[in-house]
């Protein structure tokens, strides 16, 4: 019976993507989207319903085979239902069942409308695929479609020049990442002999070494930084924004992006045997956040705020993940995909409101005309900032607080990951301030306004599981510690802190978070200080390090590949077969003035013969 | 004896007559040059034993080849002197030197002991009419055939170019 | 000092070269025509001295053939000339020079 | 390798090179010029009819050649009719009865001497066919020349601007592998024969050749072979005789044409010439990488649509040489799928370049832009055949890739790495031409009227669509027929040679040679 319900899960969305490419264009403006989102929350009971064993303790996981795929490699489309997947499937169609459903307010009047919510439910099918996968071959067909999913939205209003530009550069940085992917894969075949997740956790131990292990470890993050946009491959997500902002929050913020973390748990036995590899993924992460918290500080457009304060978290996420507290990774990605979803859907309201204005320079003192977006966001900005009880305190905390246990080096990271927190608690209150404080300073001609009820449900529901969502897995009770115990156990280095120092951690990072917000309401309460100066703009251009890639990657590759194609090639090796063909007429032409048409030059060709015989006769007659 | 007198006589005649066809001015001479080159050839045919192969010299090379020639002669005009100048700058060295190199070779081939064999006082090969004709019609009797298809092809030939001009013939 | 079958082969070699200048340093058709001949008759001088050298007729015979072929040559070739003759005016041979290259 | 089924009483291999020529004789016979394509079709769909006949009736399990008729016809020189079929010539004779009706079909835009164009199709068609089923090697020289003529008017006569220029570089530079073949084919023949030559590849199978001598005949063989592929230095022909081609022209030829070599390398390199084949398998793969990167990286800056997807082609070859020259079954498998695969989804890209050729007449990429707005459907199916030429899961061609790069790895470690980039430069080109011809505003007027697919041009292009999805998803049953006899060609490597193929799941990276 489960085995149907998570197929359904799968199918249900994929059907409605089918459904919706064919009768996108005919459907009735609200139609289409109402569809998709029943899909959606369809596939979500289903995966609820399939859940409830796994909550009453009883559930194991099961494969659901589906049919032989790939025969030579032993690889058959199969799904594989255990907790950790239930729980992200839950997430995915829940908050995407959500966002679907403000979609459907967002998008009102766009031409393709229909199309739009084809995109979207393939890419919840996908992303199920993703989570679903019981090898790593389903795994990685999932993660290639969600980067397929990605570019088709992101440059979904494809006239903007821009947009179209920003997908396809997504894509392809996402493909740059999956080439360390498949490298992963083919070393993880060549020594199991299988993908097979659980052939290859079993068996790792015997049959990897630790530096195959490293190995398989670094090049599965390079996979997962491409595709949760970590450094050194996070430069698609900011330009990512030119996507529908529904977009940025589904798949920049809840649930694409999260994929390379859940790779990183789910392969968890892998990077259990090699920590240099586990090592790197902590302090890439950690990296990842506190440079893109220090990026996200200067953004002037609401969106890139956002962009990069995900790419922050994500950061915290690897760094959870990284040190091997599996349970508090996963756990900030479940929270975070909830109020970031929340953000991004109320920037999404914001913008509606301003009638597409993204730059918060022209917003200020909306908290009058967009109460309900800004009570919501209120609460989203206050969850992201650790301030408890809400949700983020609680995962942030759980990350942090373990990493300091793991002692040693790892308390170095716990300082970054502190120190990201002070900041992360200081752009999102400049941000609150900035759009919803202090004097308005919109555009004449724009008057804003609150945004339907079909756009503010959602929002209300994600307030509500920001504030909820954190009691799940709190030192008191750990629920989730518990739920996803049988994943796990086998992998877990790290262990939540407890007694005084848990209560000591929790006080610094509540600490960290009201400085942050108290500085930024010091800066912004009332006059908006004008922020052109050198550091400023070089934090908001990040670092320049996208313009570099330009130049680097973009302009000289091409350079380089002009010069390839039309010299190497055009004049090189096709210069040298025309050459040959061209050599062949000349040497024909100095042969030509020897036919003179005299009879008598013939005569002399004759004479001269009969001398050669002559003499060769001679020759071999023997002088 | 007598071989070798008329050998030195007739000897002369022939490279005479030969200097002559090729230096003479006006054709009609060089074409008497060559009869006399002919005759003296059929000499040697005698003094080598092949009578048959002299009388037929005489006959068709001396007698109709020649008048033929002489005829042809008459036909384009004998008077017609070559213009002096020479087209082909290359020609004259080019052939003397590929003449030097001929002459050369031969008298180096003539050194090899085969050619100078022994001499032969008495003529021991019997050229007579029966001999030759046998001989033809035993081992060469294919072609002898071939030859006679030969002819008939060369006298269409030379009927043809008589008669085919193209139809813009200038008479 | 009796004469040798090799005597007579010098003499030919001798009207063979001579016949070959003929055509290569003479313009005019007919005379080149006929230094074809004298090269031939050359050539049979030398078959029938040979023919006497190896003691066989065979010599005599190629020498009947060779006739028989110049015959042919010369019926072929002088209508040639006529009828270039008759189109061009002259029997220098530089004149025809179509055939170029 | 003998496991030959019992001659079929009824040849349907015989019939199937035969229904083209009857095409061409009956579109030679009509009389009304409108009725000359819609013939030509018919006769290539009936071709279509019987190879798919053939297909069903395929066993499976069967490693050995199949269908086999035989019938010597001059017994001093074993110089005979010998047709078989295996898993490596079944999907491509399949692959090619499959495009010709499709390629006919898309040619309503040819008018000059429509008739002479029809045949010179068929004919091609029947060359191709008599190509891969042919086993006896004069015959197949035989075809291999015959398939030259056709190909060689289709560019010259009904092609681009510089056609004569293109048709005859095609022509010389396969010419010339040919005649390099042609000495080989003889000398094979003579050397390998015991008593008298022999021609029939299944006795020559058996021939044990000196070392030398296969290297030798290799070369030959191989040289004429990376010609057709292309392999890296000799592909300069490719874009000339791409661009110039007429679209059902430059369809076969990438379809079809450039899977000749590839099918030569397995059939006559690999399984004749083992010693060989194993010593020179570090040269091929590197000329097999080079090839993958270079021929993608010189697709990026291509401006002519037409030379951008045949540069690719340049590329997706070089997957396909890599994997068969990595000696593993899955390596094989792949390399042959992928040529269904590259046939499937270069015949759709050219397909979809004539209808935009025959709409504005230019390839140009600068002249389009924002034709996403204009022509809806066109864009949407161009995206999704660049997904799947890209390599994208769920499309077909991912899973040759994925077969190709994991296969390979074991034997050709670093190789595979460095082929891996492939992926992401594949990715580059497609979409960076995408986003130049259909994103963006609309910058040029006559851009702005196009008119969208019609009936007839849609139609023309969903079975490829069809075929695309369904390889993508559910392979097994290609893959089920290939294994066999890729499998068996390398049982012959093992037993002739000291190569022993590398077992995945041991973790022995390169091959080892056992003693």
């Amino acid at each position: 019976m489960t085995g149907t319900l998570v197929s359904l899960a799968i199918l249900l969305p994929l059907g409605g993507s089918v459904v919706l490419l064919f009768a996108g264009k005919r459907l009735p403006e609200p139609l289409a989207g109402v569809i998709a989102t029943l899909t959606v929350a369809g596939a979500f009971g289903c995966a609820a319903v399939a859940a409830v064993d796994f909550l009453t303790g009883a559930g194991e996981a099961l494969t659901v085979r589906w049919f032989d795929w790939m025969p030579a490699f032993g690889v058959d489309a199969s799904l594989g239902w255990d907790r950790l997947s239930a729980l992200m499937t839950l997430v995915v169609t829940g908050v995407g069942a959500l966002i679907h459903l403000y979609s459907i307010g967002y998008m009102k009047g766009d031409a393709r409308f229909g199309r739009f919510f084809t995109y979207l439910n393939l890419f919840i099918a996908s992303m199920l695929i993703l989570v679903l996968a019981d090898n790593f071959a389903m795994l990685f067909v999932g993660w290639e479609l969600v980067g397929l999913c990605s570019y088709l939205l992101i440059s979904f209003w494809f006239e903007r020049e821009t947009a179209a530009a920003a997908g396809k550069k997504a894509f392809i940085v996402n493909r740059v990442g999956d080439v360390g992917f498949i490298v992963a894969l083919m070393v993880v075949f060549a020594h199991f002999g299988s993908f097979r997740f659980d052939t290859v956790f079993e068996s790792a131990p015997e049959v990897l070494t630790t530096g195959t292990a490293t190995a398989i470890g670094l090049l599965l993050l390079v996979g997962a930084a491409g595709k949760s946009a970590q450094l050194p491959l996070y430069v698609w997500l900011p330009d990512a924004m030119e996507g529908p902002t529904p977009v940025s929050a589904l798949i920049h913020a809840a649930t694409m992006v999260t994929a390379g973390v859940y790779m990183v748990a789910r392969t968890g036995a892998i990077f259990g045997m090699a920590p240099i590899a586990a090592g790197t993924v902590a302090v890439v992460g950690a990296a990842t956040a506190l440079y893109a918290a220090t990026i996200a500080v200067a953004q002037t457009d609401i969106k890139r705020v956002l962009a990069y304060s995900t790419i922050s978290q994500l950061g915290y996420m690897f760094m959870g993940v990284g040190a091997a507290a599996y349970v508090a990774g996963v756990f900030h990605l479940m929270t975070h995909s909830f109020f970031k979803a929340l953000l991004f859907l109320g920037a999404g309201s914001v913008i509606h409101g301003m009638h597409g204005e993204q730059d918060m320079a022209k917003m200020g003192g909306l908290r009058r005309k967009m109460p309900a977006t800004f009570a919501t966001m209120t609460i989203a900005w206050l969850a992201i900032s650790g301030i408890p009880p809400l949700a983020g305190f609680w995962s942030k905390d759980e990350i942090l607080g373990t990493v300091f246990e793991r002692g040693g080096a790892w308390t170095v990271l716990w300082g970054v990951g502190l120190l990201t927190a002070l900041l992360t608690a200081f752009y999102m209150t400049r941000m609150m301030w900035l759009t919803f404080f202090g004097e308005p300073r919109w555009d004449d001609g724009v008057h804003p306004h609150e945004s339907p009820a079909v756009m503010t449900i959602p929002l209300l529901a994600l307030a509500g599981l920001s504030v909820v969502g954190g009691l799940v897995n709190t030192p008191f009770r750990t629920t989730l510690e518990h739920f996803l115990d049988p994943v796990f156990d086998a992998v877990r280095l790290a262990h939540v802190p407890t007694g005084s120092t848990a209560v000591a951690l929790a006080g610094a990072s509540v600490i960290a978070a009201l400085i942050g917000i108290g500085l930024a309401a010091l800066r912004y309460r009332d006059r908006v200080p004008d922020e052109t100066g050198f550091a400023w703009r070089l934090m908001g251009r990040g670092y320049y390090v996208d313009d570099v890639y330009g130049q680097v990657f973009a302009r000289s590759g091409k350079l380089a590949a002009a010069w390839l194609a039309f010299r190497f090639d055009a004049r090189g090796i096709d210069g040298a077969v025309e050459g040959m063909g061209a050599l062949t007429r000349k040497t024909g032409g100095w042969l030509r003035p020897i036919q003179t048409g005299f009879v008598r030059t013939s005569a002399a060709g004759v004479v001269l013969g009969a001398v050669a015989l002559l003499g060769w006769f001679l020759w071999r007659g023997g002088l | 004896m007598v071989e070798l007198t008329l050998f030195v006589i007739f000897g002369l005649a022939a490279v005479f007559g030969a200097v002559s066809m090729v230096w003479a001015r006006n054709p009609v001479y060089s074409a008497l040059g060559l009869m006399l080159t002919m005759l003296s050839i059929a000499v040697f045919y005698v003094s080598n034993g092949g009578y048959f192969v002299a009388v037929v010299q005489v006959i068709i090379y001396a007698g109709a080849v020649m008048t033929l020639f002489l005829f042809v002669i008459m036909l384009i005009g004998v008077d017609k002197s070559e213009e002096r100048t020479e087209r082909l700058p290359v020609q004259r060295p080019l052939a003397l030197g590929l003449l030097a190199l001929f002459a050369a070779g031969v008298l180096w081939a003539g050194r090899l002991v085969w050619v100078t064999g022994a001499p032969a006082g008495v003529v021991p090969v019997d050229g007579s009419i029966e001999a030759i004709g046998t001989e033809l019609f035993r081992k060469w009797v294919l072609p002898f055939e071939v030859t006679a298809l030969l002819l008939i092809i060369a006298a269409a030939g030379a009927v043809a170019l008589a008669l085919f001009r193209e139809d813009g013939g200038d008479e | 000092m009796t004469v040798t079958p090799g005597w007579y082969m010098a003499l030919s070699a001798v009207l063979f070269v001579i016949g070959l200048s003929g055509i290569l340093l003479r313009r005019n058709a007919l005379v080149m025509f006929m230094s074809v001949e004298l090269m031939l008759n050359a050539v049979n001088l030398t078959f029938v001295a040979a023919g006497r050298e190896l003691l066989s007729i065979d010599g005599q015979v190629s020498v009947f053939f060779v006739m028989v072929v110049a015959a042919a040559e010369v019926v072929v070739g002088l209508a040639i000339i006529v009828a270039v003759f008759r189109r061009r005016k002259t029997a220098s041979v530089d004149e025809l020079a179509e055939l170029r290259g | 390798m003998s496991g030959e089924r019992a001659p079929m009483t009824f040849p349907i291999l015989s019939v199937i090179i035969a229904l083209p020529v009857a095409g061409a004789l009956v579109v030679a016979a009509i009389r009304r010029k409108e009725l000359v394509l819609p013939v030509a079709v018919a006769s290539s769909l009936v071709t279509l009819g019987a190879a798919v006949w053939m297909l069903v009736d395929f066993q499976v399990g069967e490693a050995g050649f199949q269908f086999v008729e035989q019938a010597t016809w001059y017994q001093p020189w074993g110089v005979g009719w010998h047709l078989g079929v295996d898993g490596i010539s079944l999907l491509l004779v399949v692959l090619t009865a499959f495009l010709f009706p499709i390629a006919l079909a898309a040619s309503t835009a040819i008018t000059r001497r429509v008739r002479e164009y029809a045949m010179a199709m068929l004919l091609l068609e029947a060359g191709i066919l008599g190509v891969f089923l042919c086993l006896d090697l004069l015959v197949f020289f035989v075809f291999w020349e015959a398939m030259l003529v056709p190909m060689y008017f289709i560019i010259g006569v009904w092609g681009g601007e510089r056609r004569v220029h293109a048709a005859v570089k095609f022509f010389l530079f396969t010419a010339f592998g040919s005649a390099l073949m042609f000495a080989g084919i003889l000398a094979l023949g003579f050397l390998g024969g015991e008593g008298g030559p022999t021609f029939d590849f299944v006795r020559l199978l058996d021939a044990d050749l000196s070392r030398t001598a296969q290297f030798w005949l290799f070369g030959a063989f191989g040289l004429s072979f990376a010609i057709k592929v292309p392999i890296f230095p000799f592909h300069t022909w490719l874009p000339d005789a791409h661009v110039e081609a007429p679209t059902a022209g430059s369809v076969i030829l990438a379809g079809i044409l450039l899977k000749l070599g590839a099918y030569g390398l397995i059939r006559f390199c690999l399984s004749l010439f083992p010693e060989a084949s194993v010593s020179l398998v570090p040269v091929l793969a590197v000329l097999a990488v080079i090839g993958i990167v270079y021929g993608a990286i010189v697709a990026i800056v291509q401006t002519d649509v037409k030379r951008l997807v045949a540069y690719s082609s340049v590329s997706h070859l070089g997957f396909v040489v890599l994997g068969i020259f990595a000696l593993t079954s899955q390596g094989l498998q792949g390399g042959v799928l992928q040529m269904v695969n590259h046939g499937l989804t270069t015949g759709a890209l050219f397909l979809l370049v004539g209808m935009i050729y025959e709409r504005r007449h230019t390839r140009e990429i600068g002249q389009f832009g924002g034709l996403g707005a204009v022509m809806p459907r066109y864009a949407g199916i161009f995206l999704f055949v660049a997904f799947a030429s890209i390599g994208l899961p769920g499309l077909n061609g991912f899973i040759g890739e994925f077969f190709v790069l994991i296969g390979s790895y074991l034997s050709l470690p670093w190789y595979a790495v460095v082929a891996a980039l492939g992926v992401v430069l594949a990715a580059v080109y497609l979409l960076w031409a995408y986003q130049r011809m259909f994103t963006g505003p609309i910058t040029l007027e006559e851009n702005r009227g196009l008119r969208d697919l019609g009936v007839r041009e849609t139609l023309i292009l969903v079975p490829i669509i069809v075929l695309i999805l369904f390889l993508g998803i559910y392979p097994k049953p290609a893959l089920d027929r290939i294994q066999p006899s890729v499998d068996s060609v390398l049982q012959r490597i093992e037993q002739t040679t000291d190569y022993r193929v590398p077992d995945f799941g041991t973790g022995m990276a390169g091959y080892e040679v056992v003693p």
